[in-house]
């Protein structure tokens, strides 16, 4: 294996309070395809802001080929070969594909004037976008991007850099199967031409797939490293969590019950044209799957009333409901963990406390003043019950990891009184310890009686928690699948449009 | 009180020491009920706006709103013989529904604050002009209203009754803001609205509720206002006191980006920007300084909060 | 045939207008040919007012009577308009430009004779604050002048002007402040037609009515009923009544050709009156009688 | 142009059509000129607020600084007899230097603009007033500078050479906002600073360089201004100008949001407001319902261009 060109020695990173990373020494070589592991708020973020200029470290050192650099900023990252696919969005939706792509490095013409050379610009995106097959153009608005486009779109971006290395922090998170795949047969190419790359994923399976060598962070420390020959899905997780996981399914406790959320011929305004009709019975998790922007999170919000419904009707235990908010479906009991967790589900800069209690903040109170004690009090249970992970209950909620915040918007609904819950890619971005608490959540909410909807893009998910499965192909349902049924490819085969007989309705 | 109210109320303490040491009439009683009432007076909007701010919206139309309704109380009062409790009332009607058209026209039909408002400082103030005429409305020599007038300039114990109605606003939309359900909503909706609305809080409701308070308070400051002056010239009554109100919520630690702001700093901005004004006079600077002296003052307060924060953040 | 229109223009919204708007409109009852328009500008700006000015020419008005907000630098603005329709000045005159006469009050006058009201009053000295709106503006700085030149040498001091830009507020807090700070002050001088109601419910308040020496400007009810109790020396007033109906019919002369009322030095004083509790019955008398005739 | 602008040019026909149909005056030369002039005026200072708006940002001391960079332009070159292309080139230094004063406030300092330039609007105001003594300067009676005079009031083919000054100004910050990799940057900035920062883009810079066209631009209209009006009181001279210029802009399709604007937009939106003035006096409505026809119709146009929007995104 070549040299490594870029090293880091002996990182430490302190934010306020909390020790992102300790003495962290890591390298990489050209050709090289590295994958990092770790449970969330692991410090995996943290180290790779280090290397693209972003943060700078508490104490430790950096070299490029071999020289030290005392300060190293997000244009010296660039310059020195560094592309840097964020686990956040980092998008202009005012600005089009192309703008995107080539934000703070346009190709100029016009001399001093610095002017945009749209067509020399527009000549070096169409073939990048091609390359990754993301089905859209470069002069479309970033704005009409789904979550999952606009990820493609951050991983073109990166690409785009021709770099000596590029760091993927998730950029699979919301991907699914097809576009992850385009995804690996690019690293082998990038691999092929000598290009370094980092791969940050909570879908281990991948990490197996690509990675050359893997990083386990645990604790902003390094504990271990991982030769090609030794990467297994158990090893992996042994080291991050240092133990072993049994398999992700829980049977049911009890046969679901009757019928309690039914969704009848909705037409939301993506597809006007199709309608979609669904049932979910309560202490059943059903699963729904689909590629990108089949349509299931428009449903989601369709039946929580964000979206207005074009067509159809939505009844809970037989009674047709009408919800023209969120509000109303609160009261019926249906609610919904939004795939945005950071724009939708949370109040980032609020503490855990008042995230949890805002649905239901009147219940806390007397003669409409809050009672904090009270408030506190429940919150503090939660916070047991779901073992978040936080110092104390007045934490803001932007300073904990994925995972953790994915736990508050849990506990802000298992405050009330669920009758169903849709969970929009509830682990997304979530590491596998994390994960497992979340799907033992989703059995024990259902077995209490609880009708779960989980939409999901991650195979491993579907299949290995769904007691049933709906699949969903451009804006309508195109098959369900029995628990018996179940495997990557027959969802597969769903989502691509292949109809298949009827599962058990 | 955090830290931000505390950093002004210091601020406040050095900038009157200082002025009562070179003018010890600074602090004579006279002077100081006279500021306190001026205090009273623009607290009352400054307070308004603080609870629009919080949505993360703007009202430019306060002085405007303080304008008309002023001409309308006093004309209804004085020339049309409306008995003043019925005119005070109708008066806050007013300022509700301006409120409810402001909330509806931002919420429903989604345009932004500063435009629904802009057209309101406009359009207000055109129609106070056009109902006199663009003359003034005023109470005649000896018209005289001893309750209201006692209601509104009185004083008990010295304290002018403006401050204290002032005082009462301030304790109760405390309360309204830091301990009810609606005010936790208030900040929710002004940090992250979808966030907000997807835990089920009926935004549009909680806004629109927002400006409703907003215009009802400043519809009460109106009343104080016209009582004040007496006679009101709708073309220039109020002038600019949109922006003063904005100066004193943010000085007070009100973000224009929404979801920030305290009752106790919102009071202390507009007791600083008064105490500012008060100097002016009393030290003999030029007037024509005046607007000078609180530009540098509140550059020179936000300045040294944000190294104080600063710092305070370092040292950790 | 249209009507041929004339227009008022004045400077800033303010009730001593409308005394000049029920003077054009007596003249209009006598000018049926014409068409009488009363403008007030948006804003009191300069800028403001000789837009007005060409919109209104533009519009086809036959000829103008300004109360110009800064008439000294206004003068390339009033040729320009001068050049296409009759111009008058009114209320602050622009004797450089091309005004064809100026009708109304001196402002240095009404200065020096508010001044001989103080030294009647103060007959042991004093020192005076006084209080105006703008205090930039031409008709503040020669009312001042004129006062200043009436009690130069009589022991009397015009200590310092405070302006307060037309804010009500303010103009009161102005004198709240003077009372809680100033207690050598003596006298107080109300320069703009809103001031002296100002001073008046100031000293009221501080229980100090008849203790201070207040002259005052104009004849704003509170001012007249302040004179009338015997609270304020007494008032100068001009007759921007006679303003508005002298100058409508000044133009309307003019444009059928009759130039025989512009005199040779192209001034057409309208007297100011000294009001004080001798006169001021008869005076709000004919006040009354001219309104609502 | 985009279909913001359209909808905005579509209006503006509308009302042109109205008024012109009521009093054919209206389309006159001598009153289009006279129009075109104000326009001419008032765009330079709007373009100029544009951009500071599109980084999310705004600028409320255009009114201030016109008034003081007018008095000292006047003074400079009426009363120390400097000769003016001097007096000139200083202003626009001036005004950069408040430019970058401001920008370093907000981009170090880390203080919100709307603070930052409230303080400008009342500190720069304050010293106009105080260098003047609250007077006036003006240019005294043939006082004469043809060429001065010629370049900024002069007309050339009829046409205002304020009007053409605008048109030339808008075309080059058309390129340089939506041809220009700066443009491209200041967009990406408004939209999302942080995102922009891991991009590589020097946003404090892009952001500083904002606030600086917006001043120097400004104090070229004040230069404009100075000389069409002839006089200037700087206690009344160019007060409310930031709101016009920030209603002009918003009308123009730009988001206070920062992110969003256009050229196009900006100087329609200036002619909407001019169209509106003008028609006030040519119909003779009274001039005391000015602001009130003014808020309506923006109101109005912001309202039909929600609903065309709202329209066509369900027809889809
Ligand atoms: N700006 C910040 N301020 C304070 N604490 C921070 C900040 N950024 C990260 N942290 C903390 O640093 C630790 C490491 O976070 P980091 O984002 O690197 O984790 P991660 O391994 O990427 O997790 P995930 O898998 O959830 O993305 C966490 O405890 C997190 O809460
Ligand atoms: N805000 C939006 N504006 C425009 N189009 C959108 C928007 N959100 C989603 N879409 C489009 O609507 C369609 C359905 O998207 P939706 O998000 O419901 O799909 P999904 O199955 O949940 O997929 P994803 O994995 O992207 O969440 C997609 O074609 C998507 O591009
Ligand atoms: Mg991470
Ligand atoms: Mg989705």
């Amino acid at each position: 294996m070549a040299e490594p060109f870029l090293e880091l020695v002996g990182i430490t990173k302190t934010f306020p309070g909390v020790a992102a990373l300790s003495d962290v020494t890591f390298s990489i070589a050209p050709g090289e395809v590295v994958g990092l592991v770790g449970e969330n708020g692991a410090g995996k973020s943290t180290l790779m802001k280090i290397l693209g200029g972003v943060t700078q470290p508490t104490a430790g050192e950096l070299r490029v080929d071999g020289a030290r650099r005392d300060s190293f900023s997000v244009p010296d990252a660039i310059r020195s070969g560094i592309a840097f696919v964020h686990q956040e969005l980092n998008l202009f939706d005012n600005l089009d594909v192309a703008a995107n792509i080539f934000i703070g490095r346009e190709p100029l013409k016009g001399g001093p004037l610095r002017l945009v050379d749209r067509e020399a610009l527009r000549a070096q995106v169409e073939p990048l976008l091609a390359r990754l097959k993301v089905g859209y153009g470069a002069r479309t608005p970033v704005r009409d991007l789904s979550i999952a486009q606009q990820q493609l779109l951050e991983i073109v971006k990166a690409l785009s850099l021709r770099s000596r290395l590029v760091i993927m922090d998730e950029p699979t998170s919301s991907l699914t199967l097809t576009e992850t795949d385009r995804l690996m047969s690019v690293i082998d190419e990038l691999r092929a031409d000598g290009v370094g790359i980092i791969f940050i994923s909570h879908r281990l399976h991948e990490v197996e797939r690509c990675a050359d060598r893997v990083v386990v962070l645990r604790d902003g420390r390094m504990v271990g490293e991982l030769a090609k020959g030794e990467i297994t899905h158990e090893r992996m997780i042994r080291l991050m969590i240092g133990r072993d996981l049994k398999s992700l399914y829980t049977p049911p406790k009890a046969p679901p019950g009757a019928t309690a959320l039914a969704i009848d011929d909705v037409v939301t305004s993506t597809y006007p044209g199709k309608r979609v009709s669904l049932e979910v019975r309560s202490g059943e998790i059903l699963g729904l799957a689909g590629l990108v922007g089949s349509g299931r999170t428009e449903l989601a919000n369709a039946v929580f009333g964000i979206e207005p419904l074009l067509g159809g009707s939505v009844s809970l235990d037989g009674t047709r409901l009408r919800i023209d908010s969120p509000r109303d479906a609160i009261r019926q009991g249906i609610y919904l963990a939004p795939e945005d967790r950071k724009s939708f589900g949370l109040l980032l800069d609020f503490p855990i406390v008042d995230n949890i209690s805002l649905p239901d903040l009147a219940s806390y109170a007397s003669a409409s003043l809050v009672n904090r004690g009270r408030e506190i009090e429940n919150a503090d249970r939660q916070k047991q019950r779901l073992n978040i992970r936080a110092p104390n209950v007045t934490t803001r909620v932007g300073t904990l990891s994925g995972g953790n915040q994915q736990k508050v918007v849990l506990a802000k609904w298992l405050s009330m009184k669920p009758r169903v819950i849709i969970f929009d890619e509830p682990t997304r971005g979530v590491d596998v310890g994390a994960k497992k608490e979340i799907y033992e959540l989703l059995r024990a909410l259902s077995d209490a009686g609880v009708a779960i909807l989980m939409i999901s893009s991650d195979m491993e998910e579907v299949v290995g928690v769904s007691d049933r499965v709906a699949v969903m192909h451009e804006g309508t349902i195109s098959g369900f699948l029995r628990r018996d049924e179940l495997s990557e490819h027959s969802v597969l085969r769903l989502a691509v449009g292949t109809t298949a007989t009827k599962g058990t309705a | 009180m955090n830290r931000k109210d505390l950093g002004l109320l210091v601020l406040i303490v050095v900038v009157a020491t200082i002025v009562a040491i070179r003018q010890p009439l600074f602090i004579a009683p006279v002077n100081i009920a006279n500021t306190a009432n001026l205090i009273g007076l623009f607290g009352l909007f400054s307070i308004a706006q603080a609870f629009v701010i919080i949505t993360g919206g703007i009202e430019l139309s306060v002085g405007s709103i303080i304008a008309l309704l002023g001409v309308l109380f006093v004309d209804l009062v004085v020339n049309q013989g409306m008995p003043w409790p019925f005119a005070a009332l109708l008066m806050i009607g007013l300022g509700a529904l301006m409120g409810l058209a402001h909330g509806l026209l931002i919420t429903r039909m989604k345009i932004q604050p500063f435009i629904v408002t802009l057209c309101g400082l406009l359009i207000y103030r055109g129609v106070a002009r056009f109902y006199t005429g663009d003359g003034t409305a005023g109470f005649t020599f000896g018209a005289s209203f001893p309750t209201l007038e006692w209601l509104t300039m009185g004083r008990s114990w010295g304290v002018p009754h403006s401050f204290i109605a002032m005082i009462v606003v301030a304790a109760v939309m405390w309360v309204v803001l830091h301990r009810s359900v609606f005010g936790r909503h208030l900040f929710a909706v002004g940090k992250n609205e979808e966030a907000a609305r997807y835990s089920g809080i009926a935004t549009n409701r909680v806004i629109i509720a927002a400006y409703v308070i907003c215009t009802v308070l400043t519809a009460i400051s109106a009343i104080f206002f016209a009582m004040y002056t007496r006679s009101i010239s709708p073309s220039s009554h109020g002038n600019f006191y949109e922006l003063y109100a904005i100066a004193a919520a943010v000085l007070g630690g009100c973000s224009l980006r929404g979801g920030e702001g305290s009752i106790v700093g919102v009071v202390l901005g507009t007791v600083l920007l008064q105490v500012l004004q008060n100097l002016v006079n009393l030290l003999g600077i030029p007037s024509s300084l005046n607007f000078a002296v609180m530009g540098s003052v509140i550059l020179i307060g936000v300045l040294a909060d944000q190294q104080i924060s600063r710092y305070r953040l370092r040292g950790k | 045939q249209e009507k041929k229109q004339l227009a008022f223009v004045v400077n800033a919204a303010s009730d001593f207008w409308k005394l000049a708007e029920a003077g054009v409109k007596k003249a209009q009852a006598e000018l049926p040919d014409y068409e009488l328009q009363f403008k007030y500008p948006a804003q009191g700006t300069a800028a403001l007012q000789n837009a007005l000015m060409d919109d209104l020419v533009a519009a086809g008005t036959d000829a103008i009577m300004i109360s110009s907000v800064d008439p000294k630098t206004s003068i390339d603005a009033f040729n320009r308009i001068a050049a296409q329709v009759p111009l008058f000045t009114t209320d602050s005159d622009a004797p450089d430009s091309n005004r064809i006469a100026y009708l109304g009050s001196s402002n240095t006058d009404a200065g020096v004779q508010a001044g001989e009201i103080a030294v009647k009053a103060l007959a042991g000295g004093g020192k005076c604050m006084g209080f105006v709106g703008f205090l930039g503006a031409d008709n503040a700085k020669e009312r001042i002048a004129g006062f200043r030149q009436a009690v130069d040498g009589k022991g009397i001091e015009l200590v310092d002007v405070r302006g307060d830009d037309v804010d009500f507020a303010r103009a009161r807090s102005n004198v709240d402040d003077v009372l809680a700070a100033n207690p050598e002050i003596n006298c107080m001088v109300g320069f703009y037609s809103y001031n002296p109601p100002k001073i008046y419910e100031a000293l009221q308040a501080a229980g100090k009515l008849g203790q201070i020496t207040v002259i005052a400007f104009d004849e704003d009810p509170v001012t007249l009923g302040a004179v009338r109790e015997g609270s304020f020396a007494g008032t100068v007033v001009q007759q921007p009544f006679e303003w508005g109906y002298q100058g409508m019919k000044l133009m309307a002369k003019y444009l059928e050709g009759d130039k025989s009322s512009i005199p040779e030095n192209k001034l057409i004083i309208v007297p100011t009156k000294v009001i004080d509790k001798a006169n001021v019955d008869q005076f709000e008398a004919d006040l009354k009688k001219a309104i609502n005739g």
